[in-house]
């Protein structure tokens, strides 16, 4: 029997996840040996298929239930390049998890809905249709619940119903949109043409508005980006997965999608919608740093600044350009490395010495130097600071923005830079410059906890210095924009 | 001539109907209720349809008026018997004239259709009965007869669901006290041979003229029911197993008798003309036991009398 | 001996036998018909979607004279899943319902009453006579009635003598439609009715049998009988009442509609239907968001999700997405209703009430009858990948077929509702803290869990249930205008 | 002379610092790091010595990093290596205090950036140069951790990622209008495009942030002073040139002209006034950072050869000021009244090339310039030779005030072979750079050219020496907004808890159970069942 | 008008009579009676229409005789329900109603 390759990639997390709900709290080893297994093998799949398909070849698995829906799996490029992030930090985090619970309670349930989430995210990434890609991406939400009230104390059980309150009426959006596009177009093949037919031009950007409300709130993009915040009160490696691995990714990859493959460049500048969109990851990336600026506790910093750093995925996308597309599509990569740095010291922080907010971070550095280190090359990297990551997709998106006759993107890139700074950079300066407070306690005797974390920020330093290498994050973008404008 | 006596019985059917509704007490609703059935069973006489009218007689009026009082006497030993006054309703009254005036505006328009006279006229020899009602009842439409035998051990079942816990496992509907020389007394010792005869003459002619299982059940239960009003037997416990038995008779042999037409190969329900007529007796008589039981023991309602274990 | 046969007779069968025997041989019997009876709509629904609809014409008589039974693609995806829902009820009762537990007079009378219901059910699905639908619906009633009384407390009883009012209007009602329709035309049989002379007084039995049926169904505004008696029931009672008894009614109503009626259809009527329906679903969730005790939360869901089902009545002439959606609306509120009440069954007995308070933490005793409401959560929601969403997408996708996006709208917004108030009892479910209570073993949660699993598999596997509602599909008939 | 270079070698001068400040990080290098510093920018200074011919192509890194070399930035290469060596000599003693690893850590990850500016050719690898020199400083401003430090980090990061950003828009701007990287392209690409102005713009604003270009220059008196000595010795004299680099890599000839000139002017001359209401000698060497660099921004807004010539004016003021800076640590070490004189000594021969006094290398670097400026300008030049007199003047009666006796050893070596270099540097380049034989500067006329500047501003000196000006905080401009605003600010919270959920529940509750009794109450529910009936009649039958 | 048209039309009276007695009657013993003549009202309605044309149409007996039972039956559970009530809350009528 031969099971078709994108199914494999789905099965090898949602294996692990269907029997992971059964195992009893005492399995540790082998649940853990569950889903490091899983992980490991999803990434030498990928790993095997990465040079497959940057030789042009794509593999296809699909079924139809009913006449005019079609469950299509399609591993193409732009698939390949999320689900290579999403298996790779799945991997880290789960290594990171497994550390970070030790033996705390309901770890079948979390390490469950876990692999559960990120199975749907490889159904998201690997979607062929948009159909399946909406299966999917409500998977994702469920999935996601538990895991943000995973603590179930007020605070996160409040988060979670935030999450709830923001995702539904958005899926509702977007359903709504697909029902709509769909009725008039037929299924929606993303490696298809998509034919509009007679739909009526306000009736194509009505239907792409519902499209980015639905996804944008995954994204965070303002003004749905208020459960991202809230979510914070969830354990760090629920943390990583929202901002870094699966969900705010989604919700930028289904951008991509709604953009590049449903609606296409040509019919985007055609209906003008281009520019609102490109507008509002503007107001998106400013409004989250100014945000961001405001917050105490390190996580709710960090999410803001989430906030602020997927909409540059959106901007790029939005700009239609090559440069600013490959920004883009490589800031999709470069943000979850960093942001999955800064979420694991943030966790670590917490962990290791008790400290949430950021008047506690004072004169940790030293302390927790690993970590300290990690945390800061992922703060310079959100500020765009060479050699960072954040930086290469900064220059794209600056490039992109003159090149698509959107000079203003310049400034938006500006602005958000010096609010980066303002508030990453008092954080760096209370780790190393301040003294420490002496009832803080810190040490980083957690190797487990320490290494994925030093991995992903060495991560986030090599896709930035190493841009230009055949294998980057960086080389695939620029592989796919050449696909899309390149006849 | 004929009208008149029509228009007359319609009338008087109407005032009553109206006396049931609007009528001032309980009780009072009641009685009319009575006499109103008796009267529409007249005006089925008058339709022609002689075996409604006695069903009507029997059950209509009879033993959902016998159900009626006693209900009525239950709720008064429970303080409920006075009447609830309620004032005039209405969007209640605008409801019911609108329905009277479409269903009226209907009967003027209704066609008359290709009935199945023909077919039926065809089948009825084949049927095991001469009575075309029986054998719509008992053979043509046997499945809805079946399942209505089972709606009423349905509601005997709900009915029991009634019972206090208490009271389970204990003699069905109220303690009877009875003086043993009283008028009840005489009618429960003389009532009862003469409404057997009768209830297993109806039972007995159903295959031919008006009559049948239900009407036939109808009377025998009020002899049971007059029975053990007068004293003169005692109604069992509600975990008697014979009488439960009996409760499932009709419905089993009817079923068994639809299985053993499948089970033969002519059909579910189906009875090969030659047995049909000892067959549908057959199920005529064990219905008519089960409806009489059922029926009596649905007037009779839960066991009401606590039990100490 | 024919599958469809045993399906209506069996049972009846083990009914009668409840009745008869003592309660252990009862229940013993009732759960070897039961056992017979999933087999059978196993067999019947094998026969349809293999292209042999099994038929009957009853004691040999075709119609107009005797009453015909069959089972088309309809009728076999609710035989099967009534045959499931009752078989979880059942192997859930097989506990709760036990004298032991329940009392000797629980125990005798749960199982006949369940066996009847489900008999009754069976025999609405596959009949094709209007009168002995009446007839079944009215076993169906009586049984039903029974069960919610047989809690036995004063607002179980309030609630079944609503309950009964309700239901003899609305038969009396069904039935003076179903005179009118004899009346005219002689005839009773559903598909001689599709072929018949038109009569001038179709439309009022039309409108007669469609106000008897929605008032059993309850659909707003004849809802109110609803939340108490479902809420009062016993669980495994409440999982029957509120997952099937509705959808008996439903059939009929879309048989009406679509097979034997279907040209005396106008667009208004249907818009009256629909916006019941869409008030339904605005109405019984604002109710179910309205409650702070989790029956009564799941029994105005049920409002709720009725709506759902008359709202689609404006699209059915119009696209033929709409009929197989709201069938899989039906379908999978069946499947994850049961789970939800049996759920809360588990709840009730281990915490001693059903106040969203008194649940608290309960998941953390409870995980699997947890996850499985959870998972019936979802497919209420009509999320996907359950049943439930994709009937909800093959109505929106109808409605905008159809160029009636209006229609969209209830099944958009309802989900949000649904997913407000479904919310309260999983957070207050999945709240830290929490009393230990004894929890019922890990089998009896699965039951209700495989229950909301169907939901969901309804959803993943969704071609085979498509492909046998496919068959005897009544064709889409323009309104005329 | 030719030494080897290999295509590497570029590469390598950039990547030696990092390995040795990485290697700071080491357990075992720790303790010893600082001593290591002096090794760091051994490759730049060979590949400054070598030639230009050296180049490295790395496609791999970064967006692809080309190195190589030209004229004016091999000279300042040269020049920059150099100060580093002595500097990073002259921080050896730093190594007992706290903190040592990480200062040579950072000291040398600035330390390459400082490299790579005058290495890249390419326009991404330069600002990631010139960010990496322009952040990394930030440590060594604040390495004392005194208030004063970590105030002047705090107007220095500010300021430093304004100028950051505001490259790296000009940049942008500038490889979107060329099409390409190349440095050389998108100059020439700035001067035509559409968007060449505002690029421009940008960049000098960037760079002149770095140069200390007033009124940019705030941070510079601030953040200068408050770096250990050595530190203060690069920041001064090495850094500061990568801002000049910038400008003249990417300015397009004539662009920003007047305005480069005007601002340089005023910096010159303002700044040096400015140092002489200031008491510590380190922040007037710093204000005359300013001062100087002013000029050289002039030469540089003044274009042509004058501009070409800028590198040749800065080697000088790097050394020369270096060695200022690093005399300012000396006197603090100076423990005998001997000391303190050699120390005062060896300054104000520093101070007096500087002001360009005859013969000293400071008259060199003005003599090749001035011939090919203006005539206002020249005199411009001449002039401000008075107020850096003045400034330098003040500096050494400031410093010889300064007082300290801590440690007996005196690295006055250091500063001397800075001093000596300052003077024989312009000799040794003189005939490459000016084109004119070394007589040139020999000629009476350039000798009194030199010395009457020096002289007036050498007599203004000891009178404001007996009336001195009053003292003023450092950072002119910036004094008035000085106060840290730390301000929090406060958004509004999205409307969740806005209304309150228990009342809407409550009203929620009381409207359904009101629904419900309505519905109940007489029975209107089923009153409405017959109506339906009628209703749906009406509509079925009538066939709407 | 022919008796048959009178018997249908009585039968339509008695239906809206039965259907406004089930409506507005508070007490639910009179509600149960008003459901009983609503029936028979339609069951002679049903009757009348039966027995236009040639002769008595069985069809129609033999439904009114099934319906006969089915109400009855239903009346005996409602009653019950009446009675078991009652002795809760010693009230006839539904909670709702309660004076």
């Amino acid at each position: 029997m031969t099971v078709p390759l994108p199914v494999l990639l789905l099965l090898t997390s949602l294996v692990p996840a269907a029997v992971t709900f059964f195992l009893p709290q005492e399995a540790h080893r082998l649940r853990n040996a569950l889903s490091l297994g899983g992980a490991l093998l999803k990434v030498a799949l990928i790993v095997a298929m990465l040079f497959a398909v940057a030789g042009g070849a794509s593999y296809e698995a699909g079924l139809t239930p009913a006449p005019g829906l079609m469950l299509l799996l399609r591993i193409d490029a732009l698939a390949l390049l999320f689900v290579s992030l999403s298996a790779i930090l799945w991997l880290l985090t789960t290594i990171y998890a497994i550390a970070y619970f030790g033996t705390k309670p309901q770890l079948s349930r979390f390490f469950g809905f876990f692999s559960l989430c990120v199975a749907a995210t490889t159904g998201i990434a690997l979607s062929g249709s948009l159909f399946t890609f909406f299966i999917f991406f409500e998977l994702l939400t469920l999935s996601t619940w538990p895991l943000v009230a995973h603590k179930q104390d007020a605070p996160s059980l409040a988060a979670g119903r935030r999450y709830l309150l923001y995702a539904m009426p958005c899926s509702a959006a977007l359903l709504w949109a697909i029902v709509w596009l769909e009725s008039a177009t037929g299924p929606v093949i993303f490696a298809a043409p998509t034919d509009f037919g007679t739909l009526a031009p306000n009736a194509q950007r009505a239907i792409f508005a519902l499209l980015i409300v639905g996804m944008g709130m995954k994204a965070a993009i303002v003004p749905l980006h208020g459960w991202l915040p809230a979510a914070m009160a969830a354990p760090a490696p629920v943390s990583a997965l929202l901002h870094a691995v699966a969900v705010v990714k989604a919700g930028a990859f289904g951008v991509i999608r709604v953009v590049h493959d449903v609606f296409g460049m040509d019919r985007m500048s055609e209906l003008g919608l281009g520019l609102p969109l490109a507008a509002l990851a503007s107001v998106t990336i400013l409004w989250g740093s100014v945000r961001a600026l405001g917050q105490r506790e390190i996580k709710k910093r960090l999410a803001y600044s989430t906030v602020s750093q997927v909409s540059y995925i959106v901007l790029g996308i939005s700009l239609i350009g090559p440069f600013a597309v490959i920004g883009g599509l490589a800031h999709l990569i470069h943000q979850g490395l960093m942001k999955i740095t800064l979420f694991f010291c943030a966790g670590i922080y917490d962990e290791r010495a008790g400290v949430k907010r950021i008047e506690g971070l004072d004169g940790l550095g030293p302390r927790m130097p690993w970590t300290s280190t990690c945390f800061s090359l992922g703060a310079l990297g959100m500020i765009g600071l060479p050699p960072m990551a954040g930086f290469v997709s900064k220059i794209y998106l600056g490039l992109g923005g003159l090149q698509s006759g959107a000079p203003w993107v310049l400034a938006v890139l500006a602005a958000s830079t010096l609010l980066n700074a303002a508030y990453f950079l008092p954080l760096l300066y209370r780790l190393w410059f301040r003294e420490p407070a002496p009832e803080v306690q810190g040490d980083e005797r957690a190797p487990a906890l320490v290494a994925p974390t030093v991995v992903a920020a060495l991560g986030a330093l090599g896709v930035g210095a190493l841009a230009a290498a055949p294998v980057s994050p960086l080389a695939w973008a620029t592989l796919l924009a050449e696909r899309a404008w390149l006849p | 001539m004929t009208f008149v006596l029509d228009a007359v019985l319609c009338a008087l059917i109407l005032g009553v109907a109206a006396a049931t509704i609007a009528g001032h007490g309980v009780f009072r609703a009641i009685v009319f209720f009575i006499v109103y059935g008796l009267l529409v069973a007249v005006g089925w006489v008058r339709l022609g349809a002689v075996d409604v009218a006695l069903a009507e007689a029997a059950i209509g009026a009879g033993l959902t008026g016998v159900l009626f009082l006693a209900a009525y006497g239950r709720l008064g030993r429970e303080g409920a018997g006075g009447d609830a006054p309620a004032p005039a309703h209405l969007p209640a009254a605008m409801a019911g004239l609108g329905v009277t005036c479409a269903l009226g505006w209907a009967w003027s328009a209704l066609p008359l259709p290709d009935r199945p006279g023909p077919q039926l006229a065809e089948a009825l020899p084949m049927s095991g009965v001469e009575n075309p009602v029986t054998a719509v009842l008992l053979n043509f439409r046997a499945w809805d007869t079946l399942l209505e035998s089972v709606v009423l051990l349905a509601a005997l079942t709900g009915l029991w669901m009634l019972t206090r816990d208490a009271a389970w496992g204990g003699r069905i509907g109220l303690p009877q006290h009875v003086r043993p020389d009283g008028v009840m007394a005489g009618f429960g010792r003389v009532l009862p041979p003469l409404g057997l005869l009768v209830g297993v003459y109806l039972v007995y002619i159903g295959a031919d003229r008006p009559g049948g299982a239900f009407q036939g059940g109808t009377v025998l239960a009020a002899v049971g029911l007059v029975a053990a009003l007068a004293g003169a037997v005692r109604p069992p416990r509600i975990g008697a197993t014979r009488w439960r038995a009996a409760l499932v008779a009709g419905p089993l042999v009817f079923l068994l008798a639809g299985l053993a037409g499948a089970a033969l190969g002519a059909g579910f329900l189906t009875l090969p003309p030659q047995i049909a007529g000892a067959a549908l007796f057959a199920i005529e008589v064990a219905l008519a036991a089960s409806i009489a039981v059922t029926l009596a023991f649905l007037v009779l309602g839960p066991p009401e009398e606590t039990i100490t274990r | 001996m024919n599958a469809l046969v045993v399906l209506l007779t069996l049972p009846l069968g083990g009914a009668l036998a409840a009745v008869a025997f003592p309660a252990g041989v009862a229940r013993g019997a009732a759960l070897a018909a039961a056992a017979g009876t999933v087999a059978a709509a196993l067999a019947v629904a094998s026969e349809v979607a293999a292209g042999a609809p099994p038929r009957i014409a009853l004691g040999g008589w075709p119609p107009p004279l005797g009453i015909a039974l069959a089972a088309d693609g309809l009728s076999a995806a609710l035989l099967v899943t009534t045959a499931a829902v009752m078989a979880a009820v059942l192997l859930a009762a097989r506990h709760t319902m036990a004298a032991g537990l329940a009392g000797p007079r629980i125990a005798f009378g749960f199982w006949p009453l369940a066996l009847m219901l489900w008999a009754a059910l069976n025999a609405v699905f596959v009949s094709r006579d209007l009168f002995n639908l009446y007839v079944g619906i009215e076993l169906l009633s009586l049984a039903a009635v029974g069960l919610v009384a047989i809690g036995g407390k004063p607002e179980a009883l309030a609630a079944a003598m609503r309950y009964m009012l309700f239901a003899l209007a609305g038969s009396l009602l069904y039935l003076a439609g179903v005179a009118l329709i004899y009346a005219a035309h002689g005839a009773l049989d559903i598909d001689l009715l599709a072929s018949r002379r038109p009569s001038g007084t179709d439309a009022l039995a039309l409108a007669l049998m469609t106000a008897g049926l929605t008032a059993k169904t309850a659909l707003f505004p004849f809802h109110v009988w609803l939340p108490p008696a479902h809420a009062g029931a016993p669980a495994p009672a409440s999982a029957m009442l509120s997952a099937l008894v509705p959808k008996a009614s439903f059939v009929i109503l879309l048989r009406l509609w679509t097979e034997a009626l279907p040209d005396e259809a106008s667009p208004a009527a249907l818009t009256l239907i629909g916006a019941l329906g869409v008030a339904a679903v605005v109405w019984g969730s604002l109710g179910a968001l309205a409650q702070s005790r989790v029956k009564l939360i799941v029994a105005y869901s049920t409002v709720a999700q009725i709506g759902y089902l008359f709202a689609v009545f404006p699209l059915l002439p119009l696209a033929q997405a709409a009929w197989s959606g709201v069938i899989f609306l039906a379908l999978s509120h069946a499947l994850a209703k049961a789970a939800m009440f049996l759920a809360v069954g588990q709840w009730m007995a281990a915490a001693g009430g059903d106040r969203l308070e008194e649940l608290r933490g309960l998941a953390q005793a409870m995980p699997m009858s947890a996850f499985a409401f959870a998972l019936a959560a979802v497919t209420l929601a009509g999320l996907p990948p359950s049943g439930g969403f994709l009937g909800k997408y093959m109505v929106m996708t109808a409605a905008f077929t159809a160029g009636q996006w209006v229609w969209a709208l209830p099944m958009a917004l309802g989900g949000l509702l649904a997913a407000a108030y479904l919310y309260r009892p999983l957070a207050a479910l999945f709240a830290r803290e929490g009393a230990s209570v004894a929890a019922p073993s890990r089998a009896r949660q699965a039951v209700p869990l495989a229950l909301a699993g169907g939901g969901i598999a309804l959803g993943l596997a969704s071609a085979e249930p498509l492909a046998l509602l496919a068959n005897g599909q009544p064709p889409i008939q323009a309104v005329v205008r | 002379m030719t030494l080897w270079v290999g295509p590497l070698l570029p590469l390598a001068a950039l990547v030696w610092p990092l390995l040795i400040g990485a290697a700071a990080a080491l357990p075992g290098v720790r303790d010893r790091a600082m001593r290591l510093l002096w090794l760091a920018p051994l490759p730049a200074l060979w590949l400054a010595l070598a030639g230009e011919s050296a180049a490295t192509l790395a496609p791999d890194l970064l967006l692809g990093v080309t190195l190589g070399l030209d004229p004016g930035r091999r000279l300042l290469l040269g020049m920059t290596a150099a100060l580093w060596i002595v500097a990073g000599l002259a921080a050896q003693p730093m190594a007992e205090r706290p903190r040592a690893a990480i200062f040579a850590g950072f000291w040398c990850l600035t330390l390459s950036g400082n490299l790579a500016v005058f290495l890249a050719q390419d326009v991404v690898t330069f600002y990631v140069a010139f960010a990496a020199v322009s952040l990394a400083a930030w440590f060594l401003v604040v390495h004392e951790r005194t208030d004063a430090a970590l105030a002047a980090g705090r107007v220095y990061i500010v300021v430093a990622l304004a100028g950051e950003v505001c490259l790296l828009v000009g940049l942008l701007i500038g490889a979107h209008a060329a099409g390409a990287t190349a440095i050389a392209e998108v100059r020439a690409a700035l001067g035509t495009s559409p968007g060449g102005p505002l690029a421009v713009a940008l960049l000098t604003i960037g760079f002149g942030i770095k140069a200390g270009l007033v009124p940019l220059h705030v941070w510079l008196p601030l953040a200068h002073p408050a770096a250990p000595v050595p530190a203060s010795a690069v920041l001064s004299g090495a850094i500061v040139k990568a801002g000049l680099a910038g400008m003249l890599l990417f300015l397009p000839e004539g662009a920003a002209g007047p305005a480069l000139i005007a601002l340089g002017l005023a910096g010159a001359y303002g700044a040096a006034l400015w140092a002489l209401t200031q008491r510590n000698p380190k922040t007037v060497l710093a204000y005359s950072t300013v001062s100087q660099m002013g000029l050289i921004l002039m030469l540089v807004g003044a274009g042509g050869a004058a501009r070409e010539a800028a590198p040749y004016v800065a080697l000088h003021h790097g050394l020369a000021k270096g060695a200022l800076f690093l005399l300012v640590g000396a006197m603090l070490a100076a423990g005998s009244r001997r000391q303190r004189a050699a120390c005062l000594a060896l300054a104000a021969v520093a101070a007096a090339s500087v002001a360009g006094a005859p013969l000293s290398g400071g008259a060199l670097a003005k003599a090749a310039v001035k011939s090919e400026l203006p005539a206002a300008l020249a005199q411009a030049l001449s002039l401000s030779s008075v107020t850096t007199t003045l400034a330098l003047g003040w500096f050494l009666h400031r410093l010889a005030r300064t007082g300290g006796a801590h440690r007996s050893a005196l690295p006055l070596a250091l500063p001397a072979v800075l001093t000596a270099l300052a003077f024989a540097a312009p000799w040794a380049l003189w005939q490459d750079w000016t084109g004119r034989a070394p007589v040139y500067a020999l000629a009476p006329d350039a000798l009194r050219a030199a010395l009457w500047p020096v002289a007036a501003g050498g007599l203004g000196a000891l009178i404001l020496l007996r009336f001195p000006l009053p003292e003023k905080p450092p950072g002119d401009l910036l004094t008035l907004p000085l106060r840290w605003r730390r301000a929090t600010p406060r958004w509004p919270e999205l409307p969740a808890r806005a209304i309150d959920a228990a009342k809407l529940a409550a009203a929620l509750r009381n409207a359904v159970a009101r629904g419900e009794r309505a519905l109940l109450r007489r029975q209107a529910s089923a009153a409405l069942l017959p109506l339906l009936a009628l209703a749906l009649f009406g509509l079925l039958a009538g066939r709407f | 008008m022919t008796a048959l048209t009178l018997y249908a039309l009585t039968g339509a009276a008695l239906i809206g009579l039965g259907l406004y007695g089930l409506i507005a009657a508070r007490h639910l013993l009179r509600r149960i009676v008003a459901f009983n003549l609503l029936g028979s009202g339609l069951f002679l309605y049903l009757g009348a229409a039966g027995a236009r044309g040639d002769g008595p149409d069985p069809v129609p007996q033999a439904l009114i005789i099934t319906g006969i039972v089915v109400a009855l039956s239903a009346s005996a559970l409602a009653v019950g329900l009446l009675v078991a009530g009652a002795r809760l809350s010693g009230r006839a009528t539904l909670p709702e109603e309660a004076e």
